[in-house]
């Protein structure tokens, strides 16, 4: 089986956001993190491409995704005081639209900082 | 499409000086000759000015940012931009956020400004940031002179190396030209001194001095035909008696095009903070027999602001004088920052000294289209105070009631009380926008001309000067009215300008090994990609050696 | 008083870790970014630098250490803030030093070596920041770095933990000015940690919906604030099926930050660096829904009525 | 005449309400009183909402009802009084710079921050930040009397620059971090870093204090001043001791790592 491979991958498991891994996949799991430390291996190849979830629940039932973000949009709509919080592991760009969600809002904005 | 009538019109970049006449403006927020159907504004009784274009400002960017983060009790007694259904919320004060920095300077007219410090590492961020400020245009300025791969080439003699490796870096960091910090000096401040004189030899090489950079550097932007020139922030900022460094400098920038930032910081006499006073008439007098340099004042108005430059020997030094809080930021192999909270006092001799030498300068330098409207912001004061810089240029009884206030041992240190003259709105004109926009190398800004980009600002004629000039009536970017009777109506995003120098092609080969030795980042991924600019808008490099 | 970990690859000779083990925690902290790296000035690399290690037990990262230094549990301020009154000369007894586990042979030692150094860098870790005191004592380290600067060169740094929580800091102060604990009630970014921060308005109740992305309070935080976020509704974003899904009211699955969704993630010296994913996820990232809730909220009525205008809540009066 | 108000629901997030100050309505009638804006969350509801209101006009506010969701209460009053029955919300009093608060119940954090004059007395328990210096500000209360009956949270003090602090029950870490000047009386006497990093100023513990490593002892001592601190506290029914007789107090000098010219006395009962 040939891998495919990625150069110059960025590992965000943690605060040092290491960019010199070469990753080896098969475009479902990947196999192969070189230069990444333990941490970081375990982190890529406990990941896979694979639909291990569903893609939605409300109340523990499983929906399409449209139909959460609606139930999503409706509930913080309603609330007098909604909380925007985490923002961890994820992407400056979904980072940017949690703000713009918090500020959309009128509501309470914080990272795991605070913590 | 839009027309503007009956308005006064103040057009230095076509010697229009305060004629009637109607503006039209395409759908493309061009101006053009005519238009068919559209809004009309009646600015009868008004003046009409082009956009304000900011020649060398700090909006955005890691030391910013660490500003903005020193400065909470600043965020809380400063104007807040309140959240409405399309407009995100803002803090304005003396580090504004994003969103506040564009609705602060379109609401004073100006649509152009030039972030004028980026350490080429922080440029991804720094684009990033100003993707978030809404509604003016913007360049950037990649941090240059402390580089240090690029001084290990001027040190070894190899021109043409430097060349490349100066067009490398500004293609990688997505910009627009060169800034110059302290030459050597930041360099030699990673460990902790600090390098004052052109001749002093820098810590850590052989036979490299500031003035050979500076030299070497002016050829370079020259030879590159960067649309701005080098933009230096000579060495030895806000010392007494650093003129002599910096009339130095001028002098290793002979037959070179070049603009000097905030000179008004290196303007000073004296031999200590006891005897300091001001120089800026042998300053002056450099720049009225120059016309290859142009310059920004850098003044200082009184009050409160926080202090942020690449100058980190400077910033020590005033935490040392102030004992207030202060961060200090250094960029891997390229620069460093400074950060302290200041306060400007009128009964502060020195502060005195530093507040009219910016009139001065402004006063002094005969050519308005050689010396600019800026305040360093936020260094010297923040930038949304330039209406008031502008009414101590136009009013000088105004100006002798300030000067009055100031302590009486002033007296013999500053000129700016023999000085009688008064800007007029075309010197204004010329000051703030037609001026920085020319040296900018920006032909489309700061002009009203046919083909021209229609930003443009209204303002009701009143006697208030700083009134007149901090309310516009209407401010239009790219033809869109975004300013509208104080209210902000809409919030387009701004492009950015980019220029892409040559550079061999192998120099991408060169750098790599060396890069990997002095970072901590993968070669790859050092370039900001082009797809991360926000509206990328290219300007052609001109041929400087032609002319 | 702080720098990209390049100035500290190239410069620092003298370098502290306090409250952390990057040995297990950031495995290739030693040896990408400081004690092992030869540079143009530190020739020998290694050779060349001293590394101390402060903590309260002898971790795995103390074999790397050329001092390891053992400070009592909960006596990092103190040891700071006597290590603040020894570099100006200060008197401080023998008694007051043994308190914190150290000597005041080994403090003259760790002052001597700070003073004379060329470079120098404290890394604060969790050991630090999240023990009795918090901010107080990265403050505390902080505050040394900045007076250690009339000696020689100093910088302090936090070893940031978890993933792109830097990203969120960053990227909050520049929209809003502050980088936690923000409300925007009153239309505008107010900042106040203990008001607004997570724990607390969980704990106290003050919240009445939240939205969980990036992170899993279900498992992490105390009991209070879980039982809190039980009772009101959370929509939980996440990769895999959390704590916080399981008690959440609406959880959406999206794809895994780097490994399939694309983007940014800041450093923990705030360098951003891209993101790079190997696979294709069968889920949409969190900037597309996110992004897809923001679009459903604003169709929705504006909660703050037409031409109302919050009072301001300014510091002056 | 005073104006009585009844709490009539209890917020289910934070009520912010900087208009329940003697200043607000002090000039307003009933009705207007009724229809002043406070902030559910991020909801604007007239205060009616949420409390009941009997009279107006009045510089003499009594507010009834288990208020710890109601924050910014008396924010910023300069004169007039403010009497709660029952327990209040953050902020209470912050910015005040005269006029009297009395709470029969608890309060929470922030209590007279960065306050410029008046008084505040809460007989229960108090919270955190007591007359501190919000974050990012350089100074705390710059004058003023605040009492606690019982104890307090974390950096009590953080920051002030004159004025008096009195705790009846014990404090947590960090009273009096980065003090300025102003006073602190510790009746029970504190957790950890009392002092930490103080400038100048005045902590009296009446119990043993854990004391810092960069505090100094400097000597047993009883001086004037706590003579004249006892006479003005007398009337608040707090009993300072003076006598040398009763005992002395020793002298701690610090902090030195600022180095700082604060002062922490502990009291010794002979």
């Amino acid at each position: 089986m040939t891998l495919q491979i990625i150069d110059n991958a960025t590992c965000t498991f943690c605060g040092c956001v290491c960019d010199d891994i070469q990753l080896h996949h098969d475009e479902v799991r990947i196999h192969e993190a070189k230069k990444a430390c333990v941490l970081g291996t375990a982190w890529f190849l406990n990941h896979t491409a694979e639909k291990k979830y569903p893609d939605a629940l409300i109340d523990g039932k499983e929906a399409t995704v449209e139909e959460a973000i609606q139930t999503a949009a409706t509930l913080l709509h309603e609330a007098d005081m909604p909380l925007v919080y985490g923002m961890s592991n994820t992407t400056c760009e979904a980072q940017k639209e949690c703000v713009a969600m918090a500020d959309q809002l009128g509501g309470l904005l914080d990272s795991h900082t605070s913590l | 499409m839009l027309r503007i009538t009956g308005g006064k019109i103040y057009d230095p970049a076509n010697g229009i000086d305060g004629h009637v006449r109607d503006i039209c403006i395409n759908d493309r927020g061009k101006i053009v000759d005519s238009v068919d159907g559209g809004r009309t504004i009646n600015a009868s009784g008004m003046i009409i000015f082009p956009g304000g274009v900011d020649v060398h400002t700090h909006v955005a960017g890691g030391a910013m940012n660490f500003a903005r983060a020193m400065t909470p009790e600043d965020h809380r007694r400063t104007q807040a931009f309140i959240r409405t259904q399309s407009r995100r919320s803002g803090l304005g004060g003396m580090a504004p956020t994003t969103f506040a920095t564009g609705y602060l300077y379109a609401g004073m007219g100006f649509t152009t400004v030039n972030e004028a410090a980026v350490p080429v590492l922080s440029a991804r961020h720094t684009h990033e940031e100003l993707a978030d400020i809404p509604i003016v245009d913007k360049a950037t300025l990649t941090l240059m002179a402390n580089n240090e791969i690029m001084l290990d080439q001027m040190e070894a003699g190899e021109y043409e190396r430097a060349k490349n490796v100066v067009a490398w870096y500004i293609w990688a960091a997505k910009s627009y030209g060169v800034k110059a910090v302290n030459p050597g000096g930041v360099a030699a401040w990673k460990w902790g001194s600090d390098a004052k004189q052109m001749t002093d030899s820098i810590d850590g090489y052989n036979s490299l001095t500031p003035g050979k950079i500076v030299t070497m550097l002016a050829t370079i932007c020259d030879d590159l035909g960067l649309p701005h020139p080098m933009h230096l922030h000579c060495n030895n900022l806000g010392a007494p008696g650093n003129i002599s460094t910096t009339l130095d400098t001028l002098k290793h920038l002979e037959g070179h095009r070049a603009h000097i930032a905030h000179s008004q910081y290196h303007a000073y006499g004296g031999d200590d903070w006891d005897t300091m006073c001001s120089a800026t008439a042998q300053l002056a007098e450099y720049f009225n027999t120059h016309p290859n340099i142009t310059t920004d004042a850098g003044a200082v108005l009184f009050g409160d602001t926080v202090t942020i430059t690449a100058d980190g020997p400077w910033q020590h030094l005033l935490y040392k004088l102030t004992g207030r809080k202060w961060g200090n930021l250094d960029v891997e192999n390229e620069t460093g920052c400074g950060i302290v909270p200041y306060t400007y006092r009128p009964s502060n001799l020195v502060n005195a000294v530093q507040w009219a030498s910016g009139l001065e300068l402004m006063l002094l330098i005969k050519n308005p289209w050689q010396v600019f409207l800026s305040t360093d912001h936020p260094n010297g004061g923040c930038f949304w105070r330039y209406p008031e810089i502008i009414q101590l240029l136009m009013c000088a009884d105004f100006r002798n009631e300030c000067i009055a206030k100031l302590p009486d041992k002033i007296k013999g240190r500053i000129t700016l009380p023999e000085i009688d003259r008064e800007y007029t709105l075309y010197e204004v004109a010329t000051s703030m926008s037609a001026g920085p926009a020319r040296a900018l190398g920006l032909t489309q800004k700061g002009n009203l001309g046919v083909g021209c980009d229609a930003d443009i600002v209204i303002y009701e004629e009143e006697d208030d000067v700083a009134r007149m000039f901090s309310h516009p009536r209407y401010v239009i970017k790219a033809g869109e009215v975004v300013i509208e009777d104080g209210e902000i109506r809409e919030t387009p995003e701004g492009r950015e300008f980019l220029v892409k120098p040559s550079y061999a092609p192998e120099t991408d080969e060169f750098m790599r090994p060396r890069f990997e030795d002095c970072y901590t980042m993968s070669f790859e991924n050092y370039p900001v990609e082009i797809e991360r600019i926000e509206n990328p808008n290219m300007q052609e490099c001109i041929n400087a050696n032609e002319d | 008083m702080t720098c990209t970990l390049g100035e500290v690859k190239q410069r620092a000779d003298f370098i502290v870790y306090w409250g952390g083990n990057p040995a297990e925690c950031h495995p290739r902290h030693f040896t990408k970014y400081t004690i092992m790296q030869k540079s143009k000035f530190l020739p020998r690399g290694r050779k060349d630098r001293t590394m101390v290690l402060v903590d309260i037990r002898e971790t795995k990262s103390a074999k790397a250490a050329d001092i390891f230094m053992q400070v009592k549990p909960g006596k990092d301020f103190e040891l700071i803030t006597i290590l603040r009154a020894l570099i100006k000369h200060q008197h401080v007894g023998d008694d007051q030093i043994a308190e914190t586990g150290v000597t005041r042979e080994m403090l003259d030692d760790l002052v001597q070596r700070m003073k004379s150094c060329k470079f120098g860098c404290f890394f604060f870790g969790m050991g630090l920041s999240m023990t009795r005191g918090k901010h107080m004592n990265s403050a505390a380290l902080l505050t040394l770095a900045a007076e250690m600067n009339a000696f020689t060169k100093f910088v302090a740094m936090p070893m940031r933990g978890h993933g792109n929580v830097t990203g969120a800091d960053v990227i909050m102060r520049w929209q809003t000015g502050y980088p936690f604990g923000i409300t925007f009630n009153r239309g505008y970014p107010r900042y106040n940690p203990g008001e607004f921060s997570t724990v607390d308005v969980l704990v106290r109740g003050d919240c009445d919906a939240a939205f969980i992305i990036g992170a899993d309070p279900g498992a992490t935080m105390p009991q209070p604030a879980i039982d809190h976020l039980k009772r009101i509704p959370t929509i939980c974003l996440d990769p895999h099926i959390t704590h916080t899904s399981k008690l959440a009211r609406v959880h959406i699955t999206t794809a895994a930050q780097g490994i399939s969704a694309p983007g940014t993630a800041y450093r923990m010296d705030e360098l951003p660096l891209p993101l790079k994913p190997a696979l294709k996820s069968p889920y949409p990232t969190d900037e597309d829904v996110v992004r897809r809730i923001n679009k459903a909220i604003s169709e929705k009525p504006f909660w703050l009525p037409e031409g109302s205008q919050p009072q301001m809540i300014t510091a002056q009066v | 005449m005073t104006i009585n108000l009844h709490l009539k629901q209890a917020p289910s997030v934070p009520l912010e309400a900087e208009v329940l100050s003697p200043n607000v309505m002090a000039e307003l009638s009933n009705s207007e009183i009724r229809a002043l804006v406070v902030y559910h969350g991020k909801r604007q509801v007239p205060l009616e909402e949420f409390f009941d209101v009997d009279g107006e006009r009045s510089y003499e506010l009594i507010i009834h009802g288990e208020l710890n969701k109601v924050r910014l209460i008396g924010r910023a009053m300069s004169r007039g009084t403010v009497t709660v029955h029952g327990s209040v919300g953050m902020h209470l009093g912050a910015l005040m710079t005269g006029g009297r608060i009395e709470v029969h119940g608890d309060a929470s954090d922030w209590i007279g921050a960065e306050m410029k004059n008046g008084f505040i007395h809460v007989h229960g328990n108090a919270g955190g930040q007591i007359g501190a210096a919000y974050r990012g500000a350089l100074a705390g209360m710059k004058n003023g009397t605040i009492i606690v009956d019982g104890s307090a949270g974390l950096e009590v003090g953080m920051r002030m620059r004159r004025g008096t602090i009195i705790l009846g029950g014990p404090a947590k870490d960090f009273t009096g971090l980065q003090m300025k000047g102003g006073t602190i009386i510790l009746q029970s006497g504190a957790e950890i870093r009392t002092g930490a990093w103080m400038n100048r100023g005045t902590i009296i513990s009446m119990k043993p204090l854990q004391m810092m490593p960069t505090f100094a002892y400097a000597s047993d001592f009883n001086p004037t001043f706590t003579n004249v601190y006892a006479k003005q506290l007398k009337p608040h029914g707090i009993d300072l001791p003076f006598a040398g007789s009763d005992g002395t107090y020793q002298r701690f000098a610090g902090d030195l790592s600022v180095p700082g010219k604060g002062e922490i006395l502990v009291w010794q009962p002979a």
